[in-house]
């Protein structure tokens, strides 16, 4: 059976039907319990599962960061939350130095089988230090996956394969987006981690995104077609690492001109490997136009909602972005 | 009124008296009701401006600890640095910052405390010693362990106070400025808002030693541990506090206390009963000066009115200045 | 023999006798005399290999630091899981980690405890229990965390020890860890080996308190404190931290001794006098247990004789295996 | 008067200058004082300035580097020293969500000007989290600067403007070249930061690189001039952020091809972003051959020397590369 479900409640499934599935599967985080998360993603699972299985933590990153990756080396799977990407900062090491590694500096005889989830990106007043997109810091970390959904349908499967995969996975929610609904199936599914989607079949130019961009990019690509008859092809990339290089080469071989728009800065941001990646293959000498790039201005998030506005990828600069691609500007 | 709970670097407790400074001097007590009165409007005007759509963003409210947080920046000097939490509008108030201010930077506008950059979380007036406003729960304590450094590198007559709430004790950050502070003496005031819960999580929960004081004796800190919502306590308290400090004696400060208010504005309450926040809505700290100075006959329901009247007059001329004011411009970076 | 200082969570503090099924087993004490020595010798032979350019990298070596190693591995059971640091061969030949496969590893061979990729600062064996060694220092706290709520959650018998120095416990992992570990009653052992120095920081300019078991009663955990360079004691005071451990309640274990080699191969001992060194050399744990074996005339000079020409050829072949082994390989990942 | 240096012994005349012309300057760091730092780069200024002026402090790194955030907005000048670039793991907040950020946050009211100091990079046998290169990281948060010398004399005259600057700054050092020396002045001297370097110049094909990979690029050009009578331009970009792009633009304008290296590995690497810098403009259209990048393969650092060495990028590798790109192979 197919219904409609919210990002939040197609995660809380995933959840659900893999911690029946699995009892080695738990959840840690501030506020997971009865508060049913900062994000409301837990919402009643403490009610099903126990406070055992859905474990409220102090406010002690790094500690419980950590014991996620110490129970997952004892063999259990543990789904971290972290209530806002941004406190990475104060749990990097967990991440970045332990659960990325252990596998590999044990010579292949540890795996960290865990995943953290967080949400990210701005576009709710959280201002500077609760509306960071950080993906590009994760996909520079040899040894992790990262993974960003942006429907209900994809953050359902993607969650599923990733509490089954057996390394370290930092599974990316967009913040703004979690009330957003699409059709999801009852029944539990995986949906491979490195496979892109392409969201909208075009041939005229390649808008390659991900995460809380999504619905720009698909808005955009509709106003393209109706008033200028530019056909877009959305790819969603939906897991960063591993990448779908094939996806982004194959559709930038069909259409011949590439933007790639994300929420988080641009520069040093993760649209650079992805430009790098194109710019790198024969693709270039049949470029019609340069490689673009959008994300956020180079600051960090403001406040005031007109600043943030401004601040963060809009619309309207796509869509100029693009028409100067066709010289329609 | 209560005593002061005095918790030596080695263990050893002793009560103090109220200063009797603070006890006798009716003009600060008045001065005190009023400032309590204002943050609590501020508060209330700035949760009925969010409810009507007009604030974009986060609030986390203080209603209920106006005490701890009035009472401890009214002990303060003008050059006394403070960094702030979340929930921070109440002792920035308390320092001086202007209402006006933070009702414009909650609208994003230019005249805002941080010219609309920061919003509810971070407001900063560095004319008024309000050097940060942090969201990242734990973090200001190792920049005021900084802040007091500099200030004794410089033979500033001034101290730092870090504010933090009782969840912010278990971040690692806190503990190694807890050591930084003790080893280096530095003029730093840890003073911690306990309002019992972090988030949804009450403290018996996420700490496995709810007496609070052996933290600074690890550390090997005095810890003072009052009644948060005695306001002449609070201000009696960090007063000494503060005399520690100026001496290079950091220490930590306990601010018993409730929020009366949610988390956040998103807040349902799944978390503690109703009966509990009525019982500590009883316990208002304003009420309770203000009974206490009618009881003493220092002032009468005829300067209530008027108080609450000027007040009411002080909060609509900020929030309609705040709306007339300028959108907040790009600055370039 | 010095006793077992005890201090519970609450402050209250006792001695008691060292473990009587430890004193009076000199099987277990010949085998302790043996593994202290062999796990001598290799670091001799590593420091040797060093220097004649055979070991690319660094090198940490505890020598000194044997008995609060080997005696406290000594009172774990193969189930029971380690992480160490890196200074972590002690620990990890206490364990059970072969030496062979040690020297490989230094070796950067195939055959190496973690195949050539580790080196001297992560030596691994799932095998054996020692599931990581963390060359972040302080980093191993919320990891041992982690894998005893797993052992508790999965039923074993079994409890996992955290190694880490004196100079850790500022990191603020540590402090979170205490905490969760004493909220979750997790069936840990903080093992910490206090050398007195934290690379070239000496404690007192380094701990605010020096009172090393305040930091339990800050987390409402008790510690037991003593001479860490007394096999015995180490062993039986290890026992002990572990059956309050399998009965969920975490452990503070303060091994106090000193690390005579310097902190890493580029130590060039500027901030400690020699005569302190020499000092400790006098206090070496493996005479000292030598010595009462001999007085209680368990063993004797011949005895001793063969256990170190044993230990030479089991350290030469060992060696000779790792040189005779392949390279590592590269692994697909 | 100008004399060789070591890049240790420039950095360390660096910081004596500095502290001697202003008495606001200040070093804070594990092991900074007696033990003369790990790296000895401060060596022996603990006797010349007292150790109020080099403070040793507990293994705390986010306190003391909280601490420098908190003495700057107060008006100081703290250099902080992290002996390896790897441990910002366990202090991460005071960089990426307190000095990047307070200046923007205070609405421009508060500076935090100050330099936090890394060693970074691996070839010492330090393993999987002692040996990274994490300038990508650094270089993605708005509100900090990205400083990577890779010669005494950038050392020491970058070194001086980072400390002078209003801005925090990640001062980063290559680990393997501490030892290497070049001629420098013994006045203090200013190098923008910013402004990138071409310590080669040639016209055939523009080699972008900075930090530890530079000298390997200069082997390389020697070798590829005498062997196979490519000139090779070799452009150090020593600061990162800012990023001299027009520098990249013309160098490449000019030999129309371009290899990227650096120790990082390279997927979502630094590379990444001069590439796609170069990929968004019109020289896409001049290019003689796709653009490459060469990083370090994309796993931890392993301990053994081979595995290590095969690990990072090498210089035969990188001849390769370059002489495929000329179609020379
Ligand atoms: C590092 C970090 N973790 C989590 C949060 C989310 N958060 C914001 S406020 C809060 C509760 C803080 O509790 P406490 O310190 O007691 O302050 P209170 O909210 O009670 O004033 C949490 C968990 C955060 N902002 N920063
Ligand atoms: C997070 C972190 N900071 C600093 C270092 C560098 N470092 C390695 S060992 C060491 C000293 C550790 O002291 P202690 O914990 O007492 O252990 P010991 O070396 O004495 O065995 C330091 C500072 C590190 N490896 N990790
Ligand atoms: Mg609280
Ligand atoms: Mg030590």
């Amino acid at each position: 059976m197919v219904r409609k479900l919210s990002i939040r409640l197609a995660l809380r499934e995933a959840m659900r039907q893999e911690m029946e599935n699995d009892e080695t599967v738990f959840i840690m985080g501030e506020d997971v319990g009865v508060y049913q998360g900062v994000n409301q993603v837990t919402g009643n699972l403490v009610y099903e599962f126990g406070s055992e299985r859905v474990m409220d933590t102090p406010i002690s990153e790094t500690a419980f960061l950590g014991a996620a990756v110490g129970a997952a080396m004892q063999g259990l799977k543990p789904i971290v939350e972290l209530q806002v990407a941004d406190f990475i900062s104060v749990c990097l090491d967990p991440l970045l130095n332990q659960a990325a590694k252990i596998r590999f500096m044990s010579g292949n005889q540890i795996n960290v089988p865990m995943v953290l989830r967080a949400a990210f990106g701005a576009g709710l007043g959280a201002a500077a230090q609760h509306s960071q997109s950080l993906e590009a810091f994760f996909c520079h970390i040899p040894g992790i996956k990262v993974v960003m959904p942006a429907t209900a349908y994809d953050a359902k499967g993607l969650l599923i394969s990733s509490i089954r995969d057996t390394e370290p996975i930092v599974f990316l929610e967009p913040r703004a987006l979690y009330s957003d609904e699409s059709k999801v199936p009852i029944m539990p599914y995986t949906i491979p981690l490195g496979k892109a989607d392409v969201k909208r079949k075009g041939k005229d130019i390649s808008i390659i995104t991900y995460g809380s961009m999504l619905p720009v990019c698909l808005e955009l690509s509709f106003i393209l077609e109706k008033n200028y008859q530019i056909d877009c092809e959305v790819v969603d990339l939906r897991s960063l690492q591993p990448l779908d290089t094939d996806a982004i080469l194959n559709s930038v071989a069909k259409t011949k001109r590439v933007i790639i728009v994300h929420e988080a800065v641009q520069f040093a941001g993760f649209g650079a490997e992805i430009a790098a990646h194109i710019s790198q293959t024969d693709l270039i000498y049949e470029l019609k136009s340069p490689i673009r790039r959008v994300g956020a201005k180079f600051t960090p998030i403001p406040f005031a909602k007109h600043l943030e506005e401004s601040t963060l990828p809009q619309l309207k600069n796509l869509l100029t972005e693009i028409l100067a691609m066709f010289e329609l500007t | 009124m209560s005593k002061i709970k005095f918790v030596e670097a080695n263990g050893d407790v002793s009560f103090r008296e109220l200063d009797s400074s603070v006890l006798q001097d009716f003009q600060l007590q008045k001065k005190l009701l009023y400032t309590m009165k204002l943050a609590r409007a501020f508060e209330e005007k700035a949760n009925e401006l969010y409810a009507t759509g007009f604030i974009h963003g986060t609030l986390h409210l203080g209603i209920g600890q106006e005490a701890a947080a009035i009472g401890s920046t009214a002990a303060m000097a003008l050059e006394d640095k403070i960094l702030i939490t979340h929930r921070g509008h109440l002792e920035a108030i308390g320092k001086g910052m202007s209402i006006a201010s933070m009702f414009s930077e909650l609208l994003g506008k230019e005249s805002g405390a941080s010219k609309g950059y920061g919003g509810s979380m971070h407001m900063i007036d560095p004319t008024k010693g309000i050097l940060h406003a942090n969201g990242i729960v734990g973090a200001n304590a190792p920049l005021s362990c900084g802040i007091a450094l500099a200030l004794k590198k410089q033979k500033k007559v001034a101290i730092a106070t870090c504010y933090l709430g009782d969840g912010a004790m278990n971040e690692g950050a806190y503990s190694e400025s807890l050591n930084l502070a003790s080893l280096w003496k530095l003029p730093v005031v840890f003073a911690t808002v306990n309002n019992k819960y972090g988030m949804s999580t009450p403290i018996h929960k996420s700490h496995a030693n709810t007496d609070l004081a052996q933290r600074g004796i690890a550390f090997n800190l005095p810890t003072i541990d009052i009644d948060g919502n005695c306001v002449l306590t609070v201000c009696s308290a960090m007063k000494l506090a503060r005399e520690f400090a100026l001496k290079n004696q950091p220490v930590i400060l306990i601010l018993n206390t409730y929020r009366i208010s949610g988390h956040s504005r998103s807040d349902k309450n799944r978390y503690r009963e109703d009966s509990e926040i009525l019982d500590w809505k009883k316990r208002c700290p304003i009420k309770r000066l203000e009974n206490s100075l009618l009881e003493q006959k220092q002032i009468n329901q005829v300067d209530i009115e008027k108080i609450d009247l000027k007040i009411k007059n002080e909060i609509n001329s900020a929030v309609q200045a705040a709306q007339l004011s300028e959108l907040a411009k790009e600055i370039q970076w």
